[in-house]
């Protein structure tokens, strides 16, 4: 099994993501370069947080033109599995693979913190570690979590089960107070119809070791090492 | 053609400018009078400070580097150093807050990768003027954002610092950023020019006509003049540091590099001339060559453009396109501008002619350095509390203003907006003693704090400089670590006052006594002189950085309480000091001294109690008293614990209770154990000969503080949490 | 030649930003400030195209670059 | 009654937005585009008040709020 994480110019969670790949779940693990043609044969593909071409015009915007890009929406057209983790989440909006927007948080500040998840749907190959209404604790560090679709769009995603992750109160509710950003649906990780294409707002692999606070994020690689095993 | 005008100006005395005339031998043009006037002004000579700064104690087993390079270096163990210095960015916050912050942090992270390691923690110390001013909102508001649009994009986490709140910051806040980087021993980069003929490369963002007299405005004094001055503020552009971060490491990494300076404060001025001034060679650069934003750029304005973003290094010859290859990749260019020469001087070249031609060694090292006048400024010793003011009816209210404080409220909504978790290596986030980062591979973890505290300088300066260092290695002992190297900002107002240039030798001194007396070296600093406005000066603000090491992360621990029925313990001595304390300023109105003295050698033993005991697996917490005295520790104990644990705390009859709570006495930690180790802990107590005394212990939810038969506070803790939580984030609530 | 292109949230879309910069106005007296919406613009220098080409290359760029169209919408003009 | 006003930074300034952009877009093969400078756009809805007066209160709150006139300009118009 392999994983690779995309480098774009501005990613800042390239190394974090590798380290925990790589030296806590011990998958061989590449760094695939945004202006390369080759996904090098991997079994899965992690867009990684940061600030890609530094978010100046929208978070995500002028990576999804990469040319690694392309390659990434053939992978993910023939049922790859792509992580998209904070500006990772953000460039697959702006890709198209999934549904939706990014508006700027709710108290227009940026949020560093840990927040409470329900996952909301346990049967992806990212989640099926967990059990449904289970609640993670797993920090969020974004400017633009907060997402948005039109009335149709929702309905959608909501018909197709595509809401895996939402931001909950401790003990699991999803409540406007446990809506850190503001999002609708208290959406804070969505996969497309498919079901092979996720994007998180929260940073699991900010929470992959105990020494960190908090190993929930585990979860989520464990689930993604299960599936491809 | 050189008039008295233009001198002023340039911030340059009659004198200085004869010594230029006889250093090279002829007047200066314009353009080279404007690379003497920012190489001589008080930010890049320190002119004024530099007799003072040499008492402070520079060596030691763990350093390796101390002042003198872009910053101080000290040993890890195993191969690993970690790179570090403080900067301020004060007057630019002040004009413009976001930018001025944001192309702070971006100065001081140039700082610490041009050395060869990669920046893992910043922590910033800001001041500002009380928050019920719009005025000092806006400017905080700003400030903050700034960090954190910097800091954030680039990846760097902002670990730590501090925030003040005082009038004497209303029109000068301070905005001072400290920045940590880990590399290898072998892997240590300086500002060095190397082998006349090797090429010096230009790298990073164009050069516009930004803050141009940007180093001699953080030299002089606020006027109402500051109208004019505005244009010079820069816009930071993260994204592009970040792809110059990567890039340099990168050629680093790869031995491509022989010498590297950042351009920040005094642009290819600065960089060119230090770089042949440390290698004892001269440089020559063709401006034609200079990447340029701008059209029509004068040579005196490029030379002394103060764009940000931008590095000039020196390499080989056969490497040029190398390196070249590298910066292309992570879409720079790297432009060849000059090469290394014989003969020691600047020679700069501009449409074909030379239009400067000035030996590097006076520029860098020979501005006059001054003796200035200091005299004490004697009403300061009045200014003491005599007669103690009658004890507040309600100590329970008083608690509940003083946790309401800004300075002691929580700082959440300041480091929710900075991104302190990236890099995974946080393992205590903002709001402990010091902030804790693992060291990726090994067991060990690095502790970093800020400190100082102006109101105990404004009273007394030489204590107050003492207290600042001895204060930042309490709150790594706290938390398990112990002292490598200090690095400090000292902002002053105008040196050229004698009464300000006597706080500033007292606080250097009273630094320079705790760090000799920790055995401690000062690895680096800086000085930031004239925080001044409409003649008001700033209090003496001493901002005192500490690096430690904690050698078992897993014996490291948190100051937050962590079971009930654990014992509470006060380590230190008793104090009966109100003087220059939170509680007299902000309660009772009076803004008195003395300063709480601090005696070094009780000091040390305490540290070094504590240290044992946490080495030894006795406490479970560790908290230091400092603003707001005992009562603030307790709660915020409280506060850290994970599920809001209560205190039941007993008073000494003789003692008067606000005195005993709120008073500032030095030295003093309070820390919480399990009942079972009592006897060992009281054990080591008595060898150590260090004074405790048991307070009381963990209890319910609710903080209780009891006097005799007296219950004088009785809060639930819930209620005092939500209290301290949102004093500070209320005053920045946007209305939808 | 110059462009310019103005990018806005469509209407349907939440603007806290042009919200706070309501109440600040507010909070400054403007009181004759009834709705604040912000957006973004964009000012081009370009090369003298046609008038022609440029009615297809611009609105091409905003809508694939400029713009998101799920929560914005664009408009444009030539300067001069 | 609406009304537009535009802010950006001053020519001396850098704009790392804008250039960002023009990078950008000369990737995508726009290459007939010279120059972008980014910046922001205010559209506010007033009430009617007589042009005069607004002449004088929309240039106060552009330049005390809407912009920073150490680094920015704006300009502005009435839209309707
Ligand atoms: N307060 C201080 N204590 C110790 N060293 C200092 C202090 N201020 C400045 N220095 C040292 O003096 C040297 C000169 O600083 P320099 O690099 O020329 O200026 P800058 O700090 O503006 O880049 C640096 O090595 C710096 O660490
Ligand atoms: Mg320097």
């Amino acid at each position: 099994m392999k994983f690779g994480v995309v480098i774009f110019p501005g990613s800042n969670c390239d190394y974090d993501t590798y380290w925990v790949l790589k030296e806590v779940f011990n998958q061989e693990t590449v760094f695939l370069w945004h202006k390369d043609h080759s996904l090098q044969g991997i079994d899965c593909v992690v867009l990684p947080g940061g600030f890609s071409y530094g978010d100046y015009l929208r978070s995500g915007a002028i990576a999804r033109f990469s040319p690694l890009m392309q390659e990434v929406r053939e992978f993910a057209a023939r049922g790859g599995l792509v992580l998209g983790i904070c500006n990772g989440f953000q460039v697959l909006l702006e890709l198209g693979l999934l549904p939706g927007a990014m508006l700027r948080n709710k108290n227009l500040k940026f949020l560093c913190q840990f927040v409470h998840l329900k996952i909301s749907n346990a049967r992806t190959p990212f989640t099926n570690q967990g059990r449904e209404g289970q609640v993670l604790r797993i920090p969020i560090a974004h400017y633009d979590g907060n997402f948005y679709a039109p009335p149709e769009t929702m309905e959608e995603i909501k018909k197709n089960n595509q809401i895996v992750l939402q931001y909950s109160t401790p003990a699991g509710n999803v409540t406007p107070e446990a809506n850190v950003n503001g999002s609708l649906e208290n959406i804070a990780g969505l996969i497309n119809k498919q079901g092979n294409v996720l994007g998180m707002m929260p940073h699991p692999e900010r929470a992959s070791e105990a020494v960190l606070g908090s190993e929930d994020g585990q979860i989520i690689f464990q689930s993604i090492i299960s599936w491809l095993s | 053609m050189i008039d008295k005008k233009i001198l002023e100006e340039h911030n340059l005395t009659e004198e200085e400018y004869q010594r230029i005339v006889e250093l090279i031998g002829r007047e200066p043009n314009l353009t080279e009078l404007g690379i003497f006037s920012l190489m001589w002004s008080e930010h890049c000579s320190y002119k004024s400070s530099k007799i003072h700064l040499k008492k402070l104690p520079t060596t030691g087993p763990h350093v390796i580097q101390g002042p003198g390079e872009n910053a101080g270096v000290v040993d890890l163990g195993d191969d690993l150093a970690a790179v570090f210095k403080i900067e301020s960015h004060n007057h630019p916050s002040f004009i413009e807050p976001y930018q001025g912050a944001a192309t702070g942090v971006g100065g001081i992270l140039r700082d610490i990768f041009t050395m060869g390691a990669r920046p893992i923690a910043l922590l910033d110390s800001l001041r500002f003027g009380p928050l019920d001013q719009a005025g000092n909102r806006v400017i905080m508001e700003g400030v903050v954002s700034g960090i954190s649009g910097y800091g954030n994009s680039i990846g760097v986490p902002t670990v730590g610092g501090e925030v003040y709140f005082h009038p004497c910051y209303s029109l000068n806040p301070l905005v001072n950023v400290f920045c940590l980087g880990l590399t290898h021993r072998d892997k240590i980069f300086y500002a060095r020019a190397g082998q006349p003929g090797n090429p010096v490369l230009y790298v990073g963002a164009k050069t516009g006509r930004d803050g141009i007299h940007g180093a001699t405005m953080a030299s002089a004094e606020f006027d109402e003049n500051l109208e004019k001055k505005r244009p010079n503020v820069q816009v930071g552009d993260p994204f592009k540091e970040k792809l110059l971060l990567e890039a340099c490491l990168e050629a680093m990494e790869k031995g491509l590099i022989i010498g590297i300076q950042d351009m920040g404060a005094a642009g290819l001025t600065c960089s060119t001339t230090e770089m042949a001034a440390k290698s004892g060679t001269g440089i020559e650069i063709n401006l034609d060559l200079v990447p340029q934003r701008e059209e029509g750029m004068t040579p005196y304005e490029i030379m002394l453009s103060e764009s940000q973003e931008r590095m000039l290094l020196v390499t080989t010859e056969e490497q040029v396109h190398q390196v070249q290859a590298i910066f292309a990749k992570w879409d720079l260019d790297a432009v060849v501008i000059g090469r290394v020469i014989e003969g020691g001087h600047l020679k700069v070249w501009f449409k074909g002619e030379l239009v400067v031609d000035v030996p590097v060694e006076a520029v860098v090292n020979l501005c006059p350095v001054y003796q200035r006048p200091w005299q004490e400024p004697k009403e300061r010793r009045t200014q003491i509390l005599t007669g103690l003011p009658s004890l507040p009816a309600d100590l329970n209210q008083v608690f509940r203003q003083v946790l309401a404080s800004p300075t002691i409220a929580d700082k959440e909504w300041v480091f929710r907006q900075y991104d302190h978790m990236v890099q995974i290596n946080t393992v205590f986030l903002p709001g402990a003693d010091a902030a804790v980062l693992r060291i990726k591979g090994t067991p060990r973890a690095i502790a970093i704090t800020l400190d100082g505290n102006s109101s105990y300088c404004y009273f007394n300066p030489r204590e107050g400089g003492k207290i600042a260092v001895a204060e930042a290695c309490r709150n790594l002992a706290c938390v398990g670590a112990r002292p490598l190297g200090v690095t400090n900002c000292l902002n002053f107002g105008n040196p050229e006052k004698p009464e300000i240039m006597w706080e500033f030798k007292e606080v250097v001194e009273g630094m320079a006594e705790a760090c000799r007396s920790f055995d401690l070296p000062i690895t680096g600093g800086n000085v930031s002189f004239y925080n001044e406005t409409e003649g008001k000066p700033i209090y003496p603000t001493p901002v005192v950085g500490v690096v430690g090491l904690i050698n078992d992360l897993q014996k490291a621990i948190h100051p937050g309480f962590k079971n009930q029925g654990d014992l509470i313990y006060l380590l230190g001595p008793l104090s009966e000091d109100l003087g220059a304390s939170l509680y007299l300023r902000e309660i009772l109105g009076e803004e008195k001294g003395p300063t709480p003295t601090l005696d070094l050698e009780t000091e040390k033993k305490i540290q070094e109690f504590c240290l044992e005991a946490i080495d030894k697996g006795l406490l479970h917490s560790a908290h230091d008293v400092s603003e707001g005295g005992m009562a603030v520790s307790l709660a915020e104990s409280c506060f850290h614990s994970h599920q809001l644990l209560g205190v039941k705390i007993f008073l000494p009859p003789d003692h008067r209770p606000d005195i005993f709570l709120f008073n500032e006495g030095q030295s003093r930690l309070i820390v919480s154990l399990s009942p079972e180790k009592e006897a060992a802990f009281l054990r080591l107590g008595e060898a150590k000969q260090v004074p405790l005394i048991r307070l009381g212990e963990v209890a319910g939810h609710e903080i209780k503080i009891i006097q005799e038969d007296k219950t004088l506070i009785h809060l639930p803790v819930k209620e005092a949490y939500q209290l301290w939580k949102t004093a500070l984030s209320d005053f920045f609530k946007i209305k939808t | 030649m110059k462009v310019r292109v103005l990018v806005s949230f469509k209407e349907s879309v939440l603007d806290p930003q042009g919200q706070t910069v309501k109440n600040a106005l507010h909070s400054l007296g403007y009181n004759f400030v009834k709705d604040v919406r912000q957006g973004k613009v964009f000012e081009i220098e370009v090369d003298d195209l046609p008038r022609e080409q440029l009615k297809v290359k611009i609105p091409e760029m905003a809508d694939k670059v400029l713009a998101n169209p799920i929560i914005e919408k664009f408009e444009w003009e030539i300067l001069d």
